[in-house]
């Protein structure tokens, strides 16, 4: 039992972070119809962000984190206009291609720029963590695990509560109807974008401390999410977290009750048997049936 | 498409020619080169940096000392981009030098076999530093080693582990890459030779985000010694530090990766007061120090066993080839084989027909964060 | 001066010209039908207001100005609001959400203003009140029609443009919406109504225009089209009447 | 890579000259190859892009002909390579039989991932390839006993009569050529036809009596089979294998260089693994700022997609084919046969027997219960207003749609449930309402695609196809201009290639959907004397339109549909005055006078 316990609670902590990052995934998806192969260079980028300023500058944490979410919300303009805007009017294919582009280019002018050491990222906690029983909760874990939450909830009041949450469901509805109604669907998706970026870069900055940081950990995080994505439901944002949550708990515990190499084997054994039997994922992806 | 096809080729002999030539006509017979491959891109370009720097302060020395036959030497240096294509083009673009006289090869094995039949048709020497222990027995007469290979780490750790700290409850962790397994393999042979059996044996994947599984299993077995060979220093730094925190305190003696200068920043404290075997350790012999204190004033930073090797390479290919006093590479060759008692950074070469240099380590051990020599374990076969 | 004028529009799809050099004109406080058989040019002629469609030759004039050129959110900000044919609820938001999104061209409104108005909204949609929270997708077509129509008037447009608003709906439904344009045509809003079920769609109108093939062929008041033969041919074929006859 | 461009027609009708060019030409490379003494450094490039450009090939059949994404071509390449690998090390075998069961095992695996996945499309595949290929991955690494675990196979060798470098290297340059020319040749095969029918328009496609999916995967299956022959002749040339050379990165590198050179020609594979090879190897120099060039690579990559989206070959080409063209050969023409339509061949009175047909969306009845049948040899119209479910009725009869209820019977067998192709086979001809024809090819193409499905009794050579196509364009007045890209006709001409297509087909029944819809009145004319042609060679039509004029001068029985049930049946006199219909399309009166 207090193994089921700590595996629980590591696995519900990895998983937000997957979840997080596919929720930007989804949020992307959903209103350009793109899986965005660079969504992983997000949370890498925000990570470095972190280390340029709360390390090699040495100013203070929370001041640097706000900078590096500055960063990433310029980072997400930028990105939208040189990567997705100009290939819009393109079918999925090239857009796919002009992201792995990004991905492979952002990945490695951080390389250029910042050497190919891991760097460390101090957590937010003095305190690395702590024991209830026989349970250890690590407090950047429970950390991550509160954001989420938080983020969730925010994003809910977000989406279901405000007109610009109303018009940015609209623009991945229907942009042609949303722009007929006043709706600037450019702007639209550029928001889109820059609130993917923080999401993304949020994501990097809570996990830095746990896993390092380094060029390949957006590449590695990114492809879990991805598989988290496909077993939520590629239209569905609450599917997106709970399929997060739910992969990273699958996975440890297939680790521990399974086998430990074939870790990341068992994510896209769950994905495949998703994509065979259920592709609409968990919650089910409404596709009207259209000759 | 064949058009394309010949013009592709031709243009690309001439594009390719052209600057090989230039640089050749300048620099024929000036000095002495030897050609390192090394990962300049991709996930061990780290490593590389360090391979580069190891080289280069040897090369000084040899330099001040006189140079190789009279001759200054010079380095040439193409990227592998850590992947093992890369590092056979990178190893045949040096080859077609025909001024190179030998070469510095790769740390990791998987590079060294895939570049072995090149290295076999150059037929000219090739310092390495894989220690996966069949590289050679490939019986290809052209690789030396420069490192100790895996079988000996192993028997080092199971030896400390057994007559050092006196403990029989081993448990494993063990990357599942070549090296990782390899030296899982080493370590649970020799620990068997001495009849014990490792309770728990678990390997992972590199790049794993979390190491709850892995650490429970050992919790679980309820281990008193941990044996670990880890590739990458981000896993070892989560493993370390999950494993502390999920309260396994067993003494740990590690593969080389416990003591290089990134674990010991990833990690922190949570590899404090481990063991960790180790072809380098700097107060282990004179020679070791030496090398120490000239990598630190240039890199600025503790010198690990990814630039000792190379250093002791260029050495050891300078001094075989003033031993043969030809550049010959069959007189190098067997140069380098009469090559007994040679101090390096690493320790004291002696190579066996296989070509292995070494055939022992040194236990180190972390002391809140400085690095120890504890013990050298040498074996005569 | 006409609200709204269309001077020769030519516009293709491809290779297939849809409009050939079409002119009309709607006064302001009129409400105007246009009426023709299916790829006559009327939906385009609409989509070409709106700024959906890009005419290869030809002006349009809202209000003395030229719009041509302009995108479809700059139009609809100066007045114009377009309900589509297939009626383009946003299937994931509920029928208030969807109204309420209609006021997006109007700059200033607070999210309470908006929901009033659009609560007023269903006053004048008293069928769908009880709906007012359903997703789009879960709404039948009349109810999805309604909707729509209320999403346009919450734009407080000038020029209404409703695009076949009958379109598969049931004869009792299509009474009802047909009164609500009445409804609306009270108000004072200027539409410009494209309609295939001719008789309902002068039943409403000051005047109609009757299109073939990309070009106008009769205009004039409700009375006097419904009493030409050329509309039953527009509708039904040009032969009909003589095998009408002839039968 | 979106607007794919093909091998133009007039490079295939030059076809024989071309072949002896391609031959000359591939003699030379190989005998390049095989004499001219390169240093180990080139013969390593050369062999790396001689063994990835097979492979590429690969992807130039799945992405280029067929329109489908393969991330996992990596994992082909590997499964070859260690087909090889340790079928020669370990086991002993020869390496030719280690060839063999290398591309048996792949075609399989291709097969499966093809066959398991295939109903999904775009991003569920992507995500299915990439899943496989980390499977791959992985087993690669952790099943130890069998495939060696990370440490790789070392010590492959070559077959005897190749063991030297330059030999192979021939060997290598040699299969490629071959493979080249297989997939240069593909597309003007009846399955690489089908491939680019699937990938130009899937409905229409499978309309003209192709089976999509078997032709997806098909090419999946080619795909992998060039992947693995690429990574066997790989293992081969270097001697070595280990799972970090088929990773997911490498799937990426392969996808890039196919895309980087071109999709639609083997030529652009050749090109793209060449540069893709050449560019790091020519960017070393900047190797002094760690990851530098692959930097300068990915942006490379995202311009290559901005500004070259038909890939560097198929840049250039434009630019060929806008000098070369005039040179081009005058075409071999068939003899222009007259047209023969099987027509009446049939006993039963009635050739289509529809009963109580329904099709619900959810809760919306678009067509409710219909019921009606079709005389042989007559003309019948299916009319009613905008959204009165005649579409979905053709929809549900051509097969696209399953009906929720009801049967349909064709000349007396009953395709309720049989898929669209199945029906086309079974005598089911049709045309869209929106032009769907193949959108790369030449007219006459696209009408040998109508023709060539099993239940067509012409001959199945490629003339006597060719001759029924002209004819059928002959027939509809376009046989002057049979070599011309689709592309280039004009509205109301796509529409009669589209009926000629259907034609071609010899069809029982021919569907047409609002065939008039968008016509000018000249176009009209011309369209109601073919189908007068038609009729008067005893085809049975059913049509449906919205321009009366065309229904009334053409149809001997119309059927009018409302709110997805008949409402009226009949000539064409007594169903266009009947008040139901009257009301229908003219509306009902309204309950307040205006």
């Amino acid at each position: 039992m207090d193994l089921v316990l700590q595996l629980l609670f590591t696995g519900i902590g990895i998983g937000s972070v997957y979840a997080l990052v596919a929720l930007g995934f989804v949020l992307i998806f959903r209103a350009t119809n793109v899986v965005n192969f660079a969504q992983g260079e997000f949370s890498m980028v925000a990570a470095f962000l972190m280390v340029i300023f709360a390390v090699d500058l040495g100013w203070p944490y929370w001041l640097s984190a706000l900078l590096s979410l500055g960063g990433m919300a310029v980072y997400g303009v930028i990105f939208n206009l040189g990567v997705y805007y100009p290939l819009r009017h393109r079918t999925y294919l090239p857009v796919i291609i002009s992201t792995i582009g990004a991905s492979i280019l952002v990945t490695n002018t951080m390389l250029a720029l910042y050497g190919p050491q891991p760097q460390v990222l101090a957590p937010v906690f003095e305190t690395p963590g702590f024991n209830i029983g026989p349970v250890y909760l690590d407090s950047q874990y429970l950390l991550i695990i509160a954001v989420t939450i938080v983020l969730v909830a925010f994003q809910y009041w977000f989406f279901e509560h405000t007109l610009l949450g109303k018009k940015l469901q609209a623009t991945s509805q229907d942009k042609e109807m949303a722009s007929l109604l006043g709706i600037p669907v450019a702007a639209m998706i550029m928001i889109t974008f820059v609130y993917s970026a923080l999401i993304g870069g949020l994501a990097g900055i809570l996990v830095a401390p746990i896993l390092f940081v380094s060029i390949q950990m957006g590449g590695t995080i990114a492809l879990k999410a991805f598989a988290a994505t496909i077993i939520g439901g590629f239209g569905d944002v609450a599917g997106a977290i709970i399929g997060g949550l739910a992969l990273g708990v699958i996975e440890t515990f297939g680790a521990a009750y399974v086998s430990v190499p074939y870790k990341d084997g068992f994510a896209f054994l769950v994905l495949v048997l998703f994509l065979v039997f259920r592709p609409q994922g968990l919650f089910g992806e409404r596709v009207a049936e259209k000759a | 498409m064949q058009v394309t096809r010949r013009v592709f080729t031709s243009g690309l002999a001439a594009g390719l020619a052209a600057p090989a030539l230039l640089r050749g006509a300048q620099a024929q017979g000036a000095t002495i080169k030897f050609g390192q491959v090394v990962p300049i891109t991709g996930p061990a370009a780290e490593a590389g940096k360090y391979a580069m720097a190891g080289a280069k302060i040897a090369l000084e020395k040899v330099n001040k000392a006189g140079g190789v036959l009279g001759k200054q030497v010079e380095i040439v240096t193409e990227d592998d981009q850590t992947t093992n294509p890369g590092a056979v083009l990178a190893f045949s673009k040096l080859a077609t030098n025909a001024d190179i006289v030998g070469f510095i090869g790769s740390i990791r094995s998987t590079q060294v076999h895939a570049m072995a039949p090149d290295i076999l048709k150059t037929a000219k020497p090739c310092m390495f530093g894989g220690t996966d222990p069949t590289l050679t027995k490939l019986g290809n007469p052209w690789l030396f080693r420069c490192r100790p290979n895996d079988s000996y780490s192993g028997r080092v750790i199971a030896a400390y582990g057994l007559e050092e700290l006196k403990l029989k409850k081993w448990g494993i962790v063990h990357s599942t890459d070549a090296f990782g397994t390899n030296g899982m393999k080493a370590l649970a042979g020799a620990l068997e030779a001495a009849g014990v059996k490792p309770v728990v044996i678990q390997g992972y994947a590199n790049q794993s985000q979390d190491f709850t599984p892995v650490v429970l299993a050992l919790k679980q077995a309820g281990i008193d010694v941990l044996g670990s060979y880890f590739t990458f220093e981000n896993d070892l730094g989560i493993f370390a530090r999950q494993l502390r925190q999920l309260g396994v305190n067993a003494p740990w003696v590690g593969s080389p990766s416990i003591v290089n200068v990134t674990a010991l920043k990833l990690a922190g404290p949570a590899l404090y007061n481990t063991f960790g075997v180790a072809d380098y350790a700097e107060d282990s012999s004179p020679e070791a120090k030496a090398f120490a204190d000239a990598y630190r004033g240039m890199m600025k930073v503790d010198p690990d066993n990814q630039s000792s090797w190379t250093y002791d390479a260029v050495n050891l290919l300078a001094a075989a080839i003033n031993k043969a006093g030809k550049t010959d590479p069959q007189a190098v060759r067997e140069a380098m084989l009469s090559i007994k008692g040679f101090k390096g950074a690493e320790g004291e070469y002696n190579f066996d027909q296989n070509g292995d240099g070494l055939h022992g380590y040194n236990v180190v051990q972390n002391k809140s964060g400085k690095i120890v020599f504890s013990k050298h374990i040498e074996f005569k076969d | 001066m006409p609200l709204i004028e269309c001077k020769d529009l030519v516009v293709r799809y491809g290779e297939i010209e849809a409009l050939h050099g079409l002119s009309i004109a709607v006064e302001a406080g009129e409400v105007v039908t246009l009426l023709g058989g299916n790829g006559a040019g009327k939906s385009t002629t609409l989509r070409s207001i709106s700024g959906l469609a890009k005419p290869a030759a030809g002006d349009i004039l809202f209000e003395g100005q030229s719009i041509l050129g302009l995108g479809p959110e700059e139009i609809v900000r100066r007045g114009i609001a377009h309900v589509p044919e297939g009626r383009r609820v946003f299937p994931g938001l509920s029928a208030r959400e969807n109204i309420m999104l209609g006021a997006s061209n109007r700059k200033g409104l607070s999210k309470a203003q908006i929901q009033r108005e659009a609560d007023e909204m269903f006053d004048l949609f008293a069928d769908i009140r009880p709906f007012a929270d359903a997703l789009g997708w879960t709404l039948s077509g009349g109810q999805q029609q309604m909707v729509a129509v209320a999403r346009g008037l919450m734009a407080q447009p000038k020029l209404l443009l409703l695009d076949e608003p009958s379109l598969g709906l049931a004869p009792v439904i299509v009474q009802k919406v047909f009164a609500i344009i009445g409804q609306i045509r009270e108000r004072g809003t200027t539409v410009l109504l494209v309609e295939q079920n001719a008789r309902m769609g002068l039943s409403v109108a000051d005047r109609g225009y009757v299109l073939e093939t990309g070009r106008l062929v009769l205009t004039g008041n409700p009375a006097e089209l419904w009493a030409n033969e050329d509309i039953r041919a527009a509708y039904l074929g040009g032969h009909s009447r003589a095998k009408a006859a002839a039968g | 890579m979106t607007s794919i461009t093909d091998v133009s027609p007039a490079a295939r009708r030059t076809a024989p000259l071309g072949l002896l060019a391609y031959v000359a030409l591939a003699a030379v490379a190989v005998f390049f190859a095989a004499t001219h003494s390169f240093d180990a450094y080139i013969t390593n490039i050369l062999m790396q892009a001689a063994t990835y450009s097979v492979a590429v090939m690969g992807l130039t059949v799945v992405l280029g002909l067929c329109g489908q994404i393969n991330l996992a071509q990596a994992a082909f390449f590997g499964l070859g390579a260690y087909a090889v690998g340790l079928g020669t090390v370990d086991y002993g075998l020869n390496f030719w039989v280690c060839i063999g069961l290398g591309l048996v095992t792949v075609l399989a695996a291709g097969a499966f991932l093809g066959a398991s996945t295939i109903r999904l499309g775009g991003h569920y595949l992507a995500m299915v390839t990439i899943s496989f290929q980390q499977i791959v991955t992985l087993v690669m690494i952790n099943w130890i006993p069998v495939t060696h675990g990370p440490d790789g196979v070392s010590g492959i060798s070559r077959p005897g009569l190749f063991t030297t470098a330059q030999a192979y290297l021939a060997f290598c340059v040699t299969v490629l050529a071959v493979v080249g020319y297989l997939v240069w040749r593909l597309p003007s095969s009846p399955l690489g036809r089908a491939m680019r029918a699937v990938r130009d328009n899937e409905l229409a496609a499978s309309v003209a009596g192709i089976d999509v999916q078997r032709t997806k995967v098909t090419a999946f299956a080619i795909c992998a089979l060039l992947g693995g022959l690429g990574g066997a002749l790989f293992a081969g040339g270097f001697a070595y294998v280990s799972p970090d050379q088929f990773s997911f990165a490498e799937s990426i590198v392969f996808l890039t260089m196919v895309l980087l050179g071109g999709v639609a020609s083997p030529i652009g594979a050749v090109v793209g693994t060449g540069l893709l090879i050449l560019i790091p190897e020519w960017l070393r120099f900047l190797k002094s700022v760690p990851g530098l060039y692959l930097a300068i690579y990915g942006l490379a990559v995202i311009l290559i997609v901005l500004f070259m989206p038909d890939g560097i070959w198929g840049w250039i080409s434009q630019f060929t084919r806008r000098f070369g063209s005039r040179s081009g050969v005058a075409p071999v023409r068939a003899e222009a046969t007259a047209l023969e339509l099987r027509g009446s061949s049939g006993h039963a009175p009635e050739v289509l027997r529809v009963e109580g047909l329904a099709k619900h969306f959810g809760g919306l009845k678009a067509v409710d219960g219909v019921s009606f049948s079709v005389k042989r040899g007559s003309v019948h119209a299916l009319i009613g207003p905008n959204g009165s479910g005649k579409t979905t009725t053709l929809n549900v009869l051509s097969g696209i749609y399953a009906p929720t209820a009801g049967s349909i019977t064709l000349d007396g067998l009953d395709v309720t449930n049989l898929p669209p192709h199945r029906r086309t086979i079974a005598g089911l001809g049709r045309t869209f309402q929106n032009i769907r024809l193949f959108r790369t090819m030449t007219a006459v193409e696209n009408v040998i695609i109508g023709a060539e499905h099993p239940g067509n009794p012409v001959q199945k050579a490629h003339h006597a196809l060719d001759a029924r196509a002209r004819a059928a364009l002959a027939f509809v007045g376009l046989g002057d201009r049979a070599d011309e890209l689709v592309t280039s006709f004009s509205y109301g001409h796509q529409r009669l290639i589209e009926i000629a297509r259907a034609l071609a087909g010899n069809p029982t029944l021919l569907l047409l959907d609002e065939p008039a819809a968008g016509l000018n009145s000249t176009e009209k004319l011309e369209l109601t004397a073919l189908l007068k042609r038609i009729a008067a060679k005893g085809l049975t039509i059913l049509i449906i339109d919205h321009d009366m004029t065309l229904v009334s001068d053409v149809a001997e029985h119309i059927t009018v549909l409302n709110f997805g049930r008949r409402i009226a049946d009949g000539d064409p006199v007594s169903v266009l005055n009947h008040p139901d219909v009257v009301t229908a399309y003219l509306g009902s009166e309204p309950d307040a006078p205006y």
